[in-house]
């Protein structure tokens, strides 16, 4: 279908390198939603306010980050809130906690990406082995992850008394939480595996036309799979980053993240046929989702109102993004 | 004589219900050309799947520089030097050249996994410069002009040089099918450089061609080697005779056929038509006329087509049917003006290939098949039965999927689709020969006479100059975007290929 | 069923068999955990418990096959239930077909957004589903509406010859309008086509964006039509009534073998595909399986289902 | 195409032949009062989930009532979604129901009704908590026993007098509300209101849904605090939760110590916080007590040792005692524990504190 819409509708581009027009969507609707939330409050555009927005959107990005590898691909990724709070509970028994006398500090942060890991795989291995499609597969391993997390639990709220994953939360540097800062690592991160690795830009090429890199020699499955081992990896991570922020291990650590993490992906201009966007159109779609939710509270927008307006936004931004690129007869799905 | 550098021997290969290869016999001397030509289902694409690793043969063996060999993929056919150029181009869009260049073999250019684009970017310009080509090895690929993208796959398909360390051979699947004439003398040129320090297996459908840059031709017939020809003062016609085991017709495109043209009024009438890559453009076809229309790549000519078709919006200008302005927001309304339209991508836009010949077929006509607002099985069954026959459509059966069919077959469905409701008044198309074999082109042209003698207002795009020459009755001349040349192809003063190339350029 | 529609084109195959198959398993182990669960009554609680899901997933599964899909069902749905709770005093047995029609309606206004502003569906569903929760808790004024006198929405809670859930006999009444009226009329071939290909469909001038537009219109009205099922049951309307329906819906589709890319599939399959999910989801805490471990069984049987389901010769590329 | 139309005309025709019913077939003679032995009775304890630390206390609860009496309690758990918890109750209720007791949490108010209506002609023993539609009256069906829930305007507006006493009468407050369209969020935020009216000096800066959601107070939480920055004294949140969100945007906003934070529900965590004094206050509500209560009830009557008849109508829907938690008597709700005593059946209804109103 991607080779397909790319050929057929699009035989002669006129940008041969770099970023493109198309791309300057997001970007140009992030400033714009921040300007006239900036016009409209004073506290919105006031310093603390922008630390606060970069704290909150943290998690996001980097599930956010995550998603994004296997939207590349065009496939999808619902796993996010089963793997979170699988990876959670672990990291919160494996460190210090009210449970049990576990101390491991980084093994155990260590540990639940890893089983963050393990979940995306067993997502990829469903895919490219029973030929179950994504949206189901990371499904079922959603739901395998919160049965995971449910055992875990026990009943018994673990609490972290792990100083240092507390302070990940808590401590500043240059302004920004040390969870940004974490998450700022991701993206750098996710964008160097995206332009510089054989994996990313495979999961690239995945997207714009599978079956040439079959035809080419490349085993594809192994690609798909590690593409989502490597989400699982940010997941598990995101787990550990919410479990931080709480203070606690969780079951509901991902709850809402798979959408939310999807949608950030979308807006910021990752197409869910795959083959285009990346990393850092995410993030741009990470800090307009962040900035319209804190940006309507700060207005004081009732809460019975802000998801619907929220959604109302998001689809008008998806809609002006893609006006200039509209064609008589574009294949949309 | 030396080892050839590939040799099958009593190649078969069995699929449910046909013998698709019955004891294929093939030479592939170092250092030449060889010519592979064959209608449709003589078994061309399975040989050459087979040679490439994509298709493992029931019985018989392969060769390489004198080795027997197993292929089982196309990684271990290029590790044996053989590479093929894919009928369809097979590039990612959405990665560079040089990614797609080096595609499946990077090697020093992706060191434990890891990209280092200043390699791949030489190594890409490497094999760009065996060809002597200035693309820019870090576009993207989508990015390029369908020729552009033609030299890529060349350029990747050489990598197999550096891999296998030892001549390559190097297989060409229909490459022409799809370029202009300037286009096709640059690969020519580049096909010859080729066979400086590889062998190539070249298949097309145009026996000139073959005759033109092969040294040698094999002829496959029915899944069997029916002949060798040396090109060296060959004819078309011999080659023909062998492929289809007659003598084929002299009068390819049955010019003989009466067209009428009336005099009056246009049936399509256009004005000063401007769009996204077309100006101003003036175009007039009567009824029982065949116009072509000519000109290279960005010419803007399958843009007009389109617009005819309401699939392309035009900023300015006015389209009459029969003297009455229509206006053309969307494919519905060409449909309901008697409209009809053949595109060049037959895989992707021209059909469903999952959905059944019945149903392909009367896709647009649905008045046709039904009773009321109801489907009529039987009313169906008749009307596709029908025109099955009327156009000698193989197929097993109506219920059959439209991808299952030869190209040829495919695209009669196609043209069926806009036949069957009995109301067409003008038909665009787009290539509509593209990828067919001689026979099947025959009979594609034989159905454009019937038509346009009935009546029908037909707009082509052709394959090649030849084809439109051939055709049509009127060529007009396109360069970027405007009309810029009228020439009169009346039968008995048909103007040679080279009169129009001048007004081309 | 499943076969007689297929067969009307296609040869029968072992894979159109695969929901119904996959149907009698479950219930086959399910019955082996707890004997009791093979029952008259307890078969019949469960086509009762299926008939909302049965009606939400043959809707969308017209959205399905024309090749998009359509998250804000569920939440139509919960609106829907609030709507005609707050209508029925008033409009009495007209609130029904009055909440379907608005149902319908708005279906349909997504359908526009999605063809004319040529946004993905993913996305204007998915804003369509907070748009739909915010007036929802709006409308209700955040809380439950309760339905007094139901008398005309009480029939679709009744049981036909004591032993037939009437809202089950509806909902495979919606499936087989649904299944006929496409096999009858040219809407089988033109969904198909857009779903396969959608550029194909458009040039052979199939009216691919009124399909569409259709299938979003009759997905709404499902939508609604569940919520009057949800509301004759529940004797009340909730903002988020039906709102955790929605995944279970789209793993009816799925698990029913229906392609999530486009032409592939049929709503006898969403139907199979629902009674397994419903299954799932009651089934297995009633057997008394442990509520963790309930999660990872749903988890891996809904895998294991679509892989047995999926009839990888339709569709090349599992993305 | 024929068949399918076939087999529509045909059970339609059913229909009409055939009559409808409002039941299901089969055999559900409701329950005599008192007739069942003790081994027979089979319980049933149904809550949203399992994974938050106040549901987990109730099943077990529930499983420790249970032991008491030689049973098992069968859980059951429907992840907060209305629609699965209306279909493992009509399963249930297709099953064996003669000495079926269920201690049931409905989702929210709506759900209550078919519940309460499967229950009754099941004739199956029914108690429900905390939600419940006001017109709804367990006096008015046989075996939907009682309904029990805590005075939400009560405790919150309990929560809120010592809010307001801890910021000393006067200053800016933020309220985080629960999921908006529950009773138990709209009766607690009313509280709060009755709070303010009286605490003229206190004023509600600002007021959002966090959900009952530990993770989404701790943003909303973040972002009404730079909002009004230091004009925040106090946090006022419907549930232990929300609260427990609030702690820890306080501390990374590093204001912890400084801003008053009150909850409801006690759960563990918050009462450790009422004891080390980073959280105000809460209030118990004591969900071990409720996990086991509901089914004593039911065992009671079903077995024969209460009779339904004798229940007083004030027990048949009423506030349960609620207990506020201070840093005073914090240590005494540390350990959530039953009493087996409280399960006798003289003394199922000894923690009413009040009928319905």
């Amino acid at each position: 279908m991607t080779l397909t819409s790319a050929v057929a509708t699009a035989p002669r581009r006129q940008s041969r390198r770099g970023a493109s027009f198309r791309d300057a969507g997001p970007p140009v609707a992030l400033v714009v939603i921040f300007g006239i939330f900036a016009a409209l409050s004073p506290q919105f555009r006031s310093v603390d306010n922008v630390q606060n927005i970069v704290d909150a959107a943290a998690v996001l990005a980097v599930v956010t980050s995550g998603i994004t590898f296997v939207l590349m691909m065009g496939s999808i990724d619902l796993s996010a809130a089963g793997v979170m709070g699988a990876s959670a509970l672990t990291v919160s028994l494996l460190v210090a906690n009210n449970r049990n006398d576990n101390d491991y500090g980084l093994l155990g942060i260590g540990a639940a990406v890893l089983l963050g890991c393990a979940f995306g795989c067993l997502s990829g291995l469903a895919l490219v082995l029973l030929k179950v499609p994504s949206f189901m597969a990371t499904l079922g391993v959603s739901a395998i992850g919160l049965g995971v997390a449910t055992l875990m639990f026990a009943g018994v709220q673990p609490n972290i008394t792990d100083t240092m994953l507390e302070s990940w939360a808590i401590e500043r540097f240059l302004g920004f939480s040390y969870l940004a800062w974490i998450a700022a690592a991701c993206i750098l991160v996710g964008w160097l595996i995206q332009r510089y690795t054989r994996l990313g830009r495979y999961a690239f090429a995945i997207g714009g036309a599978e079956e040439v890199l079959t035809l080419s020699g490349v085993r594809v499955k192994p690609y798909k799979v590690a593409v989502f081992t490597l989400a699982g990896a940010f997941y598990g991570l995101g787990g550990v980053m919410v479990t931080s922020q709480l203070g606690a291990g969780l079951v509901q650590a991902g709850d809402g993240y798979d959408f939310s993490a999807i949608t950030a992906a979308v807006v910021g201009g990752t197409l869910l046929t795959g083959g285009r966007g990346g990393i850092l159109h995410s993030a741009v779609g990470v800090l307009l989702v962040m900035v319209l939710t804190n940006g309507l509270v700060q207005v004081g927008v009732s809460p019975y109102w802000q998801g619907g307006v929220e959604g109302l936004i998001v689809v008008a931004a998806v809609a002006a993004a893609v006006i200039p690129q509209r064609r008589r007869n574009q294949v949309v799905k | 004589m030396s080892v050839p550098a590939l040799e099958v021997r009593g190649l078969v290969k069995h699929y449910p219900g046909v013998k698709a290869l019955d004891g294929v016999d093939l030479v592939v001397r170092p250092n030449e050309v060889l010519g592979l030509a064959g209608e449709n289902g003589a078994g061309k694409s399975t040989l050459l799947k087979a040679l490439v690793g994509l298709v493992a043969p029931d019985a018989g063996e392969i060769f390489v520089r004198g080795e027997p060999v197993r292929l089982r993929s196309v990684v271990e056919a290029a590790n044996h030097g053989i590479g093929m150029v894919f009928q369809e181009q097979s590039l990612v869009p959405n990665l560079t050249a040089a990614e797609n260049i080096v595609l499946g073999s990077e090697g020093s250019a992706v060191r434990r996994g890891v990209y280092r684009w200043d390699t791949m970017r030489r190594l890409a310009q490497e094999q760009l410069d065996k060809i002597g080509s200035d693309i820019d090895p870090l576009a993207r690929t989508d990015s390029l002009s369908f020729a552009e993208r033609q030299m890529v796959e060349i350029a990747k398909v050489l990598r197999i040089e550096e891999r296998s360390q030892h001549p390559p051979v190097i297989i060409l699947d229909e490459p022409t099918s799809v370029l202009e004439s300037k286009e096709i003398e640059t690969l020519f040129a580049q096909i010859r450089r080729l066979r400086e320090f590889a062998s190539v297996v070249f298949v097309s459908h145009r026996l000139d061609e073959v005759l033109d840059v092969c040294d040698r031709v094999t002829v496959l017939r029915g899944g069997q080697s029916v002949g060798e020809v040396a090109t060296a003062g060959a004819v078309p016609g011999e080659l023909h005779k062998l492929m289809i085991g007659s003598t084929g017709s002299d009068d390819h495109y049955h010019s003989g056929a009466a067209s009428l043209v009336a005099a009056e009024q246009p049936r399509l009438s256009v004005r000063k038509l401007s769009g996204r890559s077309f100006q101003e453009v003036d175009l007039d076809v009567a009824a029982g006329e065949i116009v072509g229309i000519v000109g290279v790549h960005g010419s803007g000519r399958e843009d007009v087509c389109r617009a005819l078709f309401g699939a392309e919006p035009t900023t300015a200008g006015e389209i009459r049917m029969d003297g009455k302005k229509i206006d053309l927001p969307h494919t519905r309304a060409a449909c309901a003006a008697g409209i009809g339209y053949v595109p060049a991508e037959r895989k992707i836009e021209g059909m469903v290939g999952a959905m059944s010949v019945a149903d392909n077929m009367t896709l647009t006509k649905q008045k046709a098949r039904c009773t009321g607002p109801f489907v009529a099985p039987k009313k169906q069954a008749t009307l596709v039965d029908r025109w099955i026959e009327r156009l000698s459509i193989r197929t097993p059966g109506r219920d059959t999927a439209i991808g299952r069919l030869s190209g040829g077959n495919q695209q009669k469905v196609v043209l069926a689709r806009w036949l069957v409701g009995g109301d067409i008044k003008l038909l665009l198309l787009d290539h509509p020969t593209r990828g067919l074999d001689i026979g099947a082109r025959s009979e594609v042209y034989r159905l454009m006479r019937e038509l346009a003698g009935s009546g029908v207002a037909t707009v082509l795009l052709a394959d090649s100059l030849e084809e439109a020459i051939g055709m049509a009755d009127r060529i007009l001349v396109m360069s970027d975007g405007r009309v810029v040349a009228e020439v009169a192809c009346p039968n008995g003063g048909k103007p040679s290929p080279l009169d129009l190339v001048k007004e081309m350029v | 069923m499943t076969t007689h529609v297929a067969a009307f084109r296609l040869p029968v195959r072992i894979t159109g068999f695969m929901p119904l198959i996959a149907l009698v398993t479950l219930v086959a182990a399910l019955t082996v955990a707890d004997a009791d669960f093979l029952t008259q009554r307890s078969l019949t609680a469960a086509l009762r418990t299926a008939a909302p899901l049965i009606v939400l997933a043959a809707g969308a599964t017209l959205v399905v096959l024309c090749g998009g899909i359509d998250l804000s069902i569920a939440a139509l749905a919960s609106l829907s239930t609030v709507l005609l709770a707050l209508w029925l005093p008033d409009l009495g047995a007209l609130a029904t077909p009055a909440v379907i029609a608005v149902a319908a309606t708005i279906g349909a206004v997504q359908g526009l957004a999605h063809v004319l502003l040529r946004i993905p569906s993913f996305i204007v569903t998915l804003g369509g589903l907070s748009i739909l929760s915010a007036v929802a808790l709006v409308v209700s004024g955040a809380g439950t509406v309760r339905v007094v006198d139901d008398s005309t929405v009480k029939w679709l809670d009744l049981y036909l010859g004591g032993y037939l859930p009437m809202s089950a006999v509806m909902a495979f009444v919606v499936v087989a309008v649904i299944a006929v009226v496409l096999t009858v009329t040219p809407l089988k071939s033109w969904i198909s086509a857009t779903g396969y290909s959608e550029s194909a469909a458009r040039l052979a001038g199939t009216p691919v964006d009124l399909v569409k537009v259709g299938a979003f219109c009759v997905s709404g009205a499902c939508a609604g039509f569940a919520a009057v099922m949800l509301v004759s049951r529940q004797f009340s309307g909730g903002p988020t009534m039906a709102d955790n329906l929605l995944l279970p819906a789209v793993a009816a589709i799925v698990v029913g073998g229906t392609a999530i890319t486009g032409g592939h599939g049929s709503v006898w399959r969403s139907l199979a595909g629902a009674l397994v999910v419903t299954l799932l989801r009651v089934g297995l805490p009633i057997v008394g399986v442990p509520s963790a471990y309930e999660q990872i069984l749903y988890g891996v049987i809904i895998v294991v289902a679509v892989a047995l389901t999926l009839d990888g010769s339709k569709v090349s590329i599992i993305k | 195409m024929k068949s399918s139309a076939t087999i529509i005309s045909l059970s339609l025709m059913a229909a009409v032949l055939a009559g409808c019913t409002e039941e299901a077939g089969g055999d559900n003679a409701a329950a005599e009062s008192g007739s069942c032995e003790s081994a027979d009775v089979r319980l049933v304890g149904q809550v949203r989930n399992e994974s938050n630390p106040y549901e987990a206390s109730w099943l077990a609860g529930g499983d420790a009532f249970a032991q008491s009496v030689g049973l098992k309690q069968e859980r059951l758990t429907y992840d907060g979604d209305s629609t699965k918890q209306q279909e493992q109750i009509s399963q249930i209720l297709a099953g064996d129901t003669k000495c079926l007791v269920m201690n049931v949490l409905p989702n929210g108010d709506s759900d209550t009704a078919p519940i309460v209506k499967g229950a009754d002609s099941a004739g199956a023993y029914l108690v429900t908590q905390w939600n419940k539609p006001a017109d709804l009256k367990p006096a008015d069906h046989k075996t939907w026993l009682s309904h029990i829930t805590y005075n939400g305007v009560e405790s919150g507006q309990q929560i809120g007098d010592a809010l307001a006493t801890a910021i000393g009468g006067s200053g800016g407050i933020i309220a985080l509300q629960g999921v908006l369209d529950t009773a138990a969020a709209k009766d607690r935020f009313a509280g709060l209101e009755a709070s303010l009216a009286k605490n003229t000096g206190v004023k509600l800066l600002d007021q959002q849904a966090a959900n009952f959601s530990r993770a989404e107070a701790l943003t909303v939480t973040k972002t009404l605090l730079t909002k009004h920055g230091d004009n925040v004294k106090g946090i006022w949140a419907a549930n232990d939760d929300m609260a427990l969100g609030a702690l820890e945007a306080l501390q990374q906003a590093g204001k912890a110590g400084k801003v008053a934070v009150v909850g409801i529900d006690a759960v563990p965590d918050a009462v450790g916080a009422v004891q080390k004094g980073d959280m105000t206050a809460t209030v118990s509500s004591d969900g071990t007590w409720q996990g086991g209560i509901g089914l004593a009830i039911g065992y009671c009557v079903a077995t024969g040792k209460l009779k339904a008849a004798d229940i007083a109508a004030d027990n048949r829907a009423f506030f349960a005692k609620q207990f506020l938690v201070t840093k005073d008597n914090a240590a005494g709700f540390a350990t959530p524990k039953t009493n087996p005593a409280d399960f006798e059946c003289a003394n199922v209804f000894n923690r009413v504190a009040g009928p319905l109103t």
